[in-house]
């Protein structure tokens, strides 16, 4: 069964969510100094809500993806004391269900490429947990924002483990929810309970989706293209920030560090970037990627070959936040444009 | 590491108000704490066997102290660790007395603090790092810039020690400003008679050699070890030769305003300072030599003896080493043309206080005569301005020179007693007579019948007789009134001044100058004859106005402090220096301003990176300069930069341990 | 937290010439003054950077105390001048964020006021009692 | 309970042996046994400080492991400082582990560098247990920077040169007094000493730039890719292939590594080194 | 094509033709609308690629000090700020004047969204000396609001008096917010470019002064305290920070704050026109003291 619902406006989705805030997490995304990212609902102010439905909506990823509510940016998993000697541990209590309205494709799939790696044995079940308690509402683009490149990455409108699908009926006004799991199921039954009604259709995407690039070829073409001297070039244009790493939706580097002041600490980990050079570099000073070319290579190479090879897809989803931030413009565009003509006809 | 913490009871001090059992107790527990104890008196020989014992037997490698302020026992300890083979600087000292048992009055609280205070001394320890003082060795040479009377005194008094000195005037002659002074105050001393023998034994003393007409040309190095450039102008006359018979000063022809009669007489092109000077030998004013002007005339080398005239000479650079450097550079005098009310400068009897001195003196341009520059005639009043230019914010110095109560006083004495029809009128501020005998003095030159007004002069302005006299309007604080004083000369107090090129000297050898230019001295109270820059000193007045006597003993200080130095023969550092990780250093140099000791400069590191040898810059400390301070870490960017004994781990582990 | 049982922690850098110098004289005075305060003994108070003071808010110090030589005292000559400049830089750049500038406090006080000092120490801990507990600045790991 | 693999169990430190200036053996007992095989490694941490992967210095089959491990950074420097008693976490063992399979029937040349000698400490005791399983001829090549430096002095100079059939050279790379070994590197000693590459196969640990003047050297005299094997050593945070910067081409050296044949390593296109 | 951006190619082509020397560090058309982005150009044809426009921001100085440029000779585009941060790059011994080619251009002010930076508003010094580089460009089209005189440092960073005005917890409130999305990225750091220090102590991990922990409000202020102190009396103004901040974080204004400060009470100073030492590393009994207004007891 797939049941359809539908509320009359936006503002009823919402307000039937809100309802539910005392059992979920409700997030979705809003704007805040003229930055878009996924805010929970109970915290926003007037102004933050009334952007919530167009950036839910609109065929374009907000700048902050989903990924920091499955993947803190740090996440502390002991807790300790120390005193007179005695050491005392204890683990951060469970996370709580969570529900993400307003998720594009992009970002599920991106989080199906970290399930890739956290999910595989050993299971990191600080992952899973919070994996298993949230419910995505997805919004399937009808068009491509100007850096998405979704489509070359065969995510434009996927559905994967989307659990529920919005779309707007334009001529009635009216949001229309698909569950396609048992959690988005489960919500929907507790959405109709808060008003909202069930509906016969679902509205599906007008356009049609478009080829996709094959994971193999790129994988050749980027395995032939190691020696070139256009990695240096990249290389001496980068500046060696974090900003592609932190805002891409399936990095999933991560640093462990320990914390301490007088008798209280923790460990925690937290995001890391392979473009810092104290990622790779050891205590005793070794570094075996002690270059920016060796770091910005490995980067590439990791979304369009390693994963490959590893995982069976590639490691991007076309969100083009990379691009988009990159002080010097540097995006994945960049790289696919020069690794051979072969790519680009499709 | 192995710990091991003692806590003082000093007696019932600590121990009756803070329970010293527990600090003991619970400071033991700490990481790699391993032996703790509490005794009566840490400090007494129990007390230190104690902890040697501890040492031995637990075999520690640090220790911590809980006890009283470390100002107070800190070398006692520290000199303990050393007798145990231990670094002095593994010991850590809480102060649980000062900062705390005798400043609490609740038990329980001050035992949570002491317990704290020990804790953070534990974490400091942590990291503690071994540290020595380095050793430099000392060039047993000094260098005295100035040949006035503290330069004379200070060489003289370095000499008399077995050290050798090089003194260096700028002048013709050493001597300075007391040379041109008629007598000094309170004994009116012929100031010639007690200064000329200084000089005469200044110039043949076996250990002192004589740079005259020589200035300072670059200083490099520090303390123990400066190197020193000295540019010798060229005098045009060959030392070696000339005899000083004096011929060629009668010959010349070309005649100019005389600098040392404050102008007025004349000199020759070729010439000697003065009668007395020393050396005796003339040297030739380029600037106003007809032969270096036209390129004819030639007289003086024509007419010498011994063909000591020597028109090709060319100045000299003289290099050496020196282990400490006196400076003794004097002072000016201001030149009041910019105090437009006094008339300076348009009115020919409107003069200033050295120029009377040398009217006064015998040797001078009158003889000793008294006479109104506009009319050559004696002047019968005389009215005297202090503090022309002194203590007067908006046009003038706002400091006091000092000396010019007293000389003031001094002349109205010599006039009265000289010229006796003459008669005195001082307007002052205050009189100022701190010093022995200066009271006495200033009551003898009043009681002489020098007038003395209390009050500012508003104007000086010339009556417009035919004897063009000068009306002096003043306010007399006395009477509470204006007054007007028809005078035939007026005698104007100029400010001392800082010499022109004080602040160019102050940066070749890295001393700092106060706001009025006068160089400052280390410390106002405890270092008055030390400057920032070790191993350089000051005497005499360009570290501040002062009298003969206080610049004498001020310089015979100086020499003190240059013969300690030699007598030690190494200078030694302090041991909690800064130090420099090169690792982390970008050599940006920002430290280096900082330093007040000149101790950072940029070194050239050669290091390998990638695969090729590169020369990079970094800060580097000379560790017998660094004093420790801080003031450059607490800058470096990097944290490049730290502080032996006070290292950013160890204040942070102390941070993170409150 | 009651205002009347808030205990303040304060963490003074005093440098060893002048201020540590007259924390001691305090001592020997037998004067009185509150426990709050723990003294961090600097050769001068140039080497306290600004990593340190906020390293004693992060570590939830509820006011942080900078103490000299006066002006013109310094035992290194100049290094109260460097402290002046950088501390009301750093305070004025708290106060711009929000921060409570207060709580950072620089003081001169010379080896013989020892009065000085324990009035220092006594006003400052009744004015942080007033402020309460120190929470903008305070790594939330350390929150007792 | 959230199950985490970064978590860690706790071991007791029952012993520390001071290798050298900077390297010190640490026994521990894990609270729940640590099955390992030579060449695999293990995280160590101490709440607080810090967490890092530590190659594993003993055999199998003893009730303890053994860490050698040199002071560099942070955690090593506390762990220095420690004495026995106290408890450190660990979690593993992680990685493969030498082809202790392959190699069965083989002469065997080992060539250690410095605190390198770690790993391969774990599988010479391993052979030398099993002498039915590895009968051939063994032969070491270690060599430190300088006397101080030589660690496993007891093995070194006393237990391995009385084994049969074990050979064992030793080099320093500077001149001291009572040293009548060898004087100079690694790769110089390996090349005067050229062992024959015969049915022999060389495994190799050291400090990056020994490994990479020992492998040229070693194709020199004759020995193939596949006669050599190699342990790398990067910087590691969790140690089961999840936190990305251990990867050399598309391995992660803690899960796929760190134990390699030089004939893997050279088909991958990155620098190993 | 405009004037200089037509000069521009014309040198880099020469200088590379004639071997004076390996590459030319400029700008080139971005892969976004309005977007200019670094360009190394190494061959005499490749020139045509470089352009100087109004999105040109970037300061390119802080690149020579990458391995990468190292022994080659490089010929660098540098517009008045960047002139200032190589000027101070070369006063704190960073690197040497002699292996670099400088191409000054005149800086026609950069974009800042739709509207002209503040900092382009507020510069009096767009043009680098004509002494101090190589070959200097002019010609911008400057637009109108440039064209004055250069606007007071209050009438340029107006958010700086808006949040002076604001009660201390507005204020705090305002910058907690900002703070709370910092992820500790770096970029402002790595743009920045008077950031040079070999070792940036936010990197050191033993001592550790900061730690890395992106959910502690007190790291992120400490981050951002101390990065402005580094930066503050070294500041050229060149807006960077806060045009790479992905989260939009009005980083410029704690930088310009500071530097406010320092102009108020030691007297103005820009970095990498005046001398060195900046304001921070001297000081003297001069200078106000604020600390004791009671006096000596």
């Amino acid at each position: 069964m797939k049941p359809v619902i539908a509320a009359k406006s936006f503002e009823q989705l919402l307000k039937a969510l809100h309802q539910l805030s005392s059992k979920y997490l409700v997030v979705a995304p809003t704007t805040e100094d003229g930055v878009e990212h996924y805010r929970p609902i109970t915290q926003m102010s007037e102004e933050q809500k009334s952007q919530v439905e167009r950036l839910s909506l609109r065929n374009q990823p907000p700048l902050g993806s989903v990924k920091p509510f499955l993947f803190p940016d740090s996440e502390i998993y002991i807790e300790f004391t120390k005193k007179d000697g005695k050491l005392d541990v204890q683990t951060p209590r469970a996370s709580v269900p969570q529900i993400i309205l307003g998720a594009k494709p992009c970002d599920v799939v991106s989080l199906e490429l970290i399930d890739k790696v956290f999910l595989e044995d050993p299971v990191d079940g600080l992952y899973q947990e919070k994996r298993d308690n949230t419910v995505l509402i997805v919004n399937q683009c009808d068009e491509m924002g100007a850096n998405c490149r979704c489509d070359d990455f065969g995510v434009q409108r996927s559905t994967g483990s989307a659990d529920l699908l919005m779309s707007k009926d334009e001529s009635s006004g009216k949001i229309l929810l698909k569950a396609q799991s048992e959690k988005g199921n489960i919500l929907a039954e507790e959405l109709l309970k808060e008003g909202m009604e069930e509906n016969p259709v679902f509205r599906e995407p007008k356009v049609p989706v478009k080829e996709a690039l094959e994971s193999e070829k790129i994988q050749q073409a980027m395995d032939d293209f190691f020696e070139s001297p256009f990695w240096e070039e990249l290389a001496m244009r980068c500046i060696g920030c974090a900003t592609c790493t932190f805002y891409c939706p399936t990095c999933h580097c991560y640093d462990i560090r320990d914390f301490q002041r007088k008798e209280q600490g923790a460990r925690y980990r937290t995001w890391d970037s392979c473009m810092f050079p104290d990622y790779t570099r050891m205590a005793g000073g070794h570094n075996p990627r002690p270059t920016r070319k060796d770091r910005v290579q490995n980067r590439f190479y990791h979304k369009l070959s390693y994963f490959v090879k590893n995982e069976g897809a590639l490691g991007c989803v076309g969100c083009g936040r990379c691009g988009e931030k990159c002080p010097v413009g540097i995006s994945m565009d960049t790289v696919l444009n020069r690794i051979g003509g072969e790519v680009n006809d499709k | 590491m192995k710990i091991g913490v003692f806590i003082c009871w000093c007696g019932s001090n600590i121990k009756n108000m803070v329970d010293v059992e527990r600090v003991a107790e619970a400071t033991g527990k700490m990481p790699h704490v391993v032996y703790t104890q509490d005794v009566q008196y840490l400090c007494s020989e129990v007390g230190q066997s104690d902890i040697g014992n501890a040492i031995d037997e637990h075999q520690l490698d640090r220790v911590v102290i809980g006890a009283c302020s470390p100002r107070m026992h800190e070398t006692t300890f520290q000199q303990l660790m050393n007798r145990k083979g231990l670094n002095p600087y593994y010991v850590e000292i809480a102060n649980i007395r000062e900062h705390c048992s005798w400043v609490h009055t609740d038990k329980a609280k001050a035992t949570v603090k002491a317990i704290d205070l020990v804790k953070k001394a534990v974490a400091k320890s942590y990291y503690a790092v071994p540290l020595h003082a380095e050793s430099l060795p000392v060039n047993k040479r000094a260098l005295v810039i100035g040949g006035g009377i503290a330069g004379i005194q200070a060489a003289l008094d370095i000499a008399d020690a077995g050290y050798p000195v090089d003194l260096l005037e700028k002048e013709s002659s050493i001597g300075g400003k007391m040379a041109q002074f008629d007598k000094t105050f309170p004994t009116l001393d012929c100031s010639a008679c007690i200064l000329t023998p200084k000089m005469v034994e200044a110039a043949t003393h076996e250990n002192i050699t004589l740079h005259t007409y020589s200035e300072l040309e670059d200083v490099s190095g520090y303390v123990g070890n400066f190197h020193v450039t000295i540019r010798k102008r060229a005098t045009s006359v060959d030392e070696e030769r000339c005899t000083g018979c004096g011929e060629c000063v009668t010959k010349c022809p070309a005649k100019v305003d005389n600098e040392f009669d404050q102008g007025h007489s004349k000199r020759k092109a070729i010439y000697t300072l003065f009668a007395q000077a020393v050396p005796n030998k003339p040297v030739l004013d380029r600037k106003n030599c007809i032969y270096f002007k036209t390129g004819k005339c030639g007289v003086c080398k024509k007419i010498c003896p011994t063909d000591a005239i020597n028109y090709e000479m060319e100045d000299q650079l003289i290099e050496n080493d020196y282990g400490a450097i006196i400076v003794a550079t004097g002072f000016e005098l201001n030149e009041p043309t910019h105090l437009g009310e006094y008339h300076y400068g348009h009115h020919p009897d409107v003069i200033t206080s050295l120029e009377l001195e040398r009217m006064l003196n015998a040797s001078g341009p009158t003889q000793g005569k008294m006479y109104r520059p506009s009319n050559g005639k004696e002047p019968k009043r005389i009215v005297f301005i202090q503090c022309a230019g002194s203590r007067d914010r908006h046009d003038g110095n706002s400091y006091c020179s000092k000396v010019c109560c007293l000389y003031t006083a001094k002349h109205t004495i010599l006039l009265n007693e000289k010229f006796p029809d003459t008669e005195s009128y001082v307007f002052y501020i205050d009189v100022r007579t701190a010093g022995k005998n200066y009271e006495e003095f200033y009551e003898r030159a009043r009681q002489m019948g020098a007038n003395y007004l209390r009050g500012h002069v508003s104007k000086v302005e010339p009556l417009g007789d035919s004897d063009n006299r000068l009306l002096v309007r003043g306010y007399d604080g006395s009477l509470g009134e204006q007054t007007e004083i028809e005078a035939d000369l007026v005698v104007l107090a100029t400010s001392i001044e800082p010499q022109q090129g004080a602040k160019k000297l102050a940066g070749m050898l890295g001393i700092s100058s106060d706001r009025n230019g006068f160089y400052s001295e280390a410390h106002a109270k405890l270092k008055p004859v030390e400057t920032q820059t070790q191993g350089v000193y000051l005497a005499g007045v360009c570290q501040g106005p002062k009298d003969i006597p206080e610049a004498v003993s001020q310089a015979s200080g100086t020499a003190a402090k240059a013969i300690v130095l030699f007598n030690r023969g190494q200078v030694k550092g302090v041991p909690t220096t800064a130090m420099v990780d090169e690792e982390l250093c970008s050599g940006c140099m920002q430290c280096k301003p900082v330093c007040p000791y000149e101790a950072i400069s940029q070194e050239m590191i050669t290091e390998r990176a990638h695969g090729k040898a590169r020369q990079r810059p970094v800060a580097s400390i000379n560790r017998a300069l660094c004093q420790g301070c801080g003031a450059c870490a607490g800058l470096c960017r990097s944290g490049a930069m730290d502080i032996g004994g006070f290292t950013g781990r160890q204040l942070l582990a102390e941070v993170d341990t409150l | 937290m009651m205002q009347d049982t808030f205990e303040p922690k304060i963490i003074a850098f005093c440098c060893n010439w002048c201020s540590y110098a007259g924390a001691d004289l305090a001592g020997t005075g037998r004067l009185k003054y509150p426990e709050n305060i723990r003294i961090i003994r600097v050769p001068c108070s140039s080497r306290v950077d600004s990593a340190l003071v906020l390293r004693a808010f992060q570590n939830g110090a509820d006011g942080v105390m900078i103490a000299g030589c006066h002006p013109g005292d310094c035992h290194y000559d100049t290094g109260n001048y460097h402290t002046r400049k950088r501390m009301m830089l750093l305070k004025s750049l708290m106060e711009f964020m929000g921060l409570d500038e207060e709580r950072l406090l620089v003081k001169w006080i010379s080896g013989n006021e020892a009065d000085r000092f324990k009035d220092t120490v006594e006003s400052f801990t009744s004015k942080l009692k007033k402020m309460g507990a120190s929470g903008k600045v305070r790594d939330l790991r350390c929150a007792k | 309970m959230t199950n985490n693999p970064l978590m860690p169990i706790n071991a007791e430190v029952i012993n520390i042996i001071p290798e050298s200036n900077d390297v010190k053996t640490f026994q521990l007992k894990p609270e729940k046994p640590l099955d390992h095989m030579p060449g695999q490694c293990a995280m160590l941490s101490l709440l607080g400080v810090g967490e890092a992967l530590f190659s594993i210095t003993s055999p199998p089959g003893r009730d303890y492991l053994e860490f050698s491990i040199k002071r560099v950074g942070k955690l090593t420097e506390v762990l220095h400082q420690m004495e026995p008693g106290q408890t450190v976490g660990i979690r593993g063992p992680y990685g493969n582990n030498f082809p202790v399979e392959r190699i069965k029937g083989k002469k065997l040349l080992f060539i250690g560098g410095g605190i390198g000698l770690a790993p391969l400490r774990s599988l010479i005791q391993y052979t030398l247990d099993r002498p039915g399983e590895y009968p051939e001829a063994k032969q070491l090549i270690y060599g430190a920077r300088s006397t101080d430096d030589l660690i496993f002095e007891r093995d070194i100079f006393n237990a391995w040169p009385e084994e049969k059939n074990f050979e064992v050279n030793l080099s320093v790379d500077v001149e001291a007094p009572n040293w009548d070994g060898f004087v100079g590197f690694v790769p110089q000693y390996l090349e005067e000493l050229s062992p024959d590459p015969q049915d022999t196969v060389a495994v190799t640990c050291g400090p990056p730039i020994m490994i990479k003047f020992v492998l040229q050297t070693l194709e020199k005299i004759g020995f193939n890719p596949d006669q050599i094997v190699t342990t790398l050593e990067y910087k590691m945070k969790c140690g089961i292939g999840k936190c990305g910067r251990c990867n050399l081409d598309e391995f992660y050296v803690c899960k796929d590594g760190p134990v390699f044949y030089l004939s893997d390593l050279n088909q991958m296109k990155s620098d190993f080194i | 094509m405009c004037k200089i951006t037509e000069e521009l190619q014309q040198i880099a082509a020469e200088l590379l033709k004639e071997g004076k020397v390996d590459l030319v560090l400029g700008y080139t058309k971005g892969e976004q609308e309005e977007q200019s982005v670094p360009c190394i150009v190494t061959q005499p044809e490749d020139a045509s690629k470089l352009i100087f426009d109004e999105y040109s921001e970037k300061a390119l100085s802080k690149y020579l000090l990458e391995e990468s440029f190292q022994d080659k000779k490089v010929a660098i585009v540098l517009k008045g700020c960047d002139q200032r941060a190589f000027k101070l790059m070369q006063d704190e011994s960073r690197l040497g004047r002699e292996d670099v080619y400088l191409i000054g251009v005149e800086c026609p002010g950069m974009k800042w969204g739709e509207d002209l930076s503040p900092f382009c508003l507020h510069c009096d010094y767009r043009t680098p000396a004509k002494e101090d580089v190589d070959s200097l460009l002019t010609g911008a089209d400057i637009p109108e609001a440039m064209q004055g005189e250069p606007l007071d440092h209050e009438d340029s960073f107006t958010d700086i008096n808006r949040l002076e005005k604001m009660s201390k917890e507005e204020r705090f409130e305002f910058w907690k917010r900002q703070l709370n999305r910092c992820k500790r990225c770096y970029t402002c750091r790595n743009a920045c470019p008077v950031c040079t220090c070999r070792v940036c102590v936010f990197d050191r991990e033993n001592p550790d002064y900061i730690d890395r922990a992106k959910d502690q409000m007190a790291q992120h202020q400490f981050y951002h305290v101390i990065r402005a102190f580094h930066v503050s009396d070294r500041c050229v103004s060149c807006g960077e920070c806060a045009r790479v901040c992905p989260e939009g974080i009005p980083l410029h204004l704690l930088n310009q704050k500071l530097l406010r400060e320092l102009d108020k009470f030691y007297g103005e100073y820009q970095a990498g026109i005046d001398e060195v030492p900046t304001p921070l590393s001297h000081a003297n009994a001069d200078e106000p003291d604020f600390f004791g207004k009671e006096g000596k007891a």
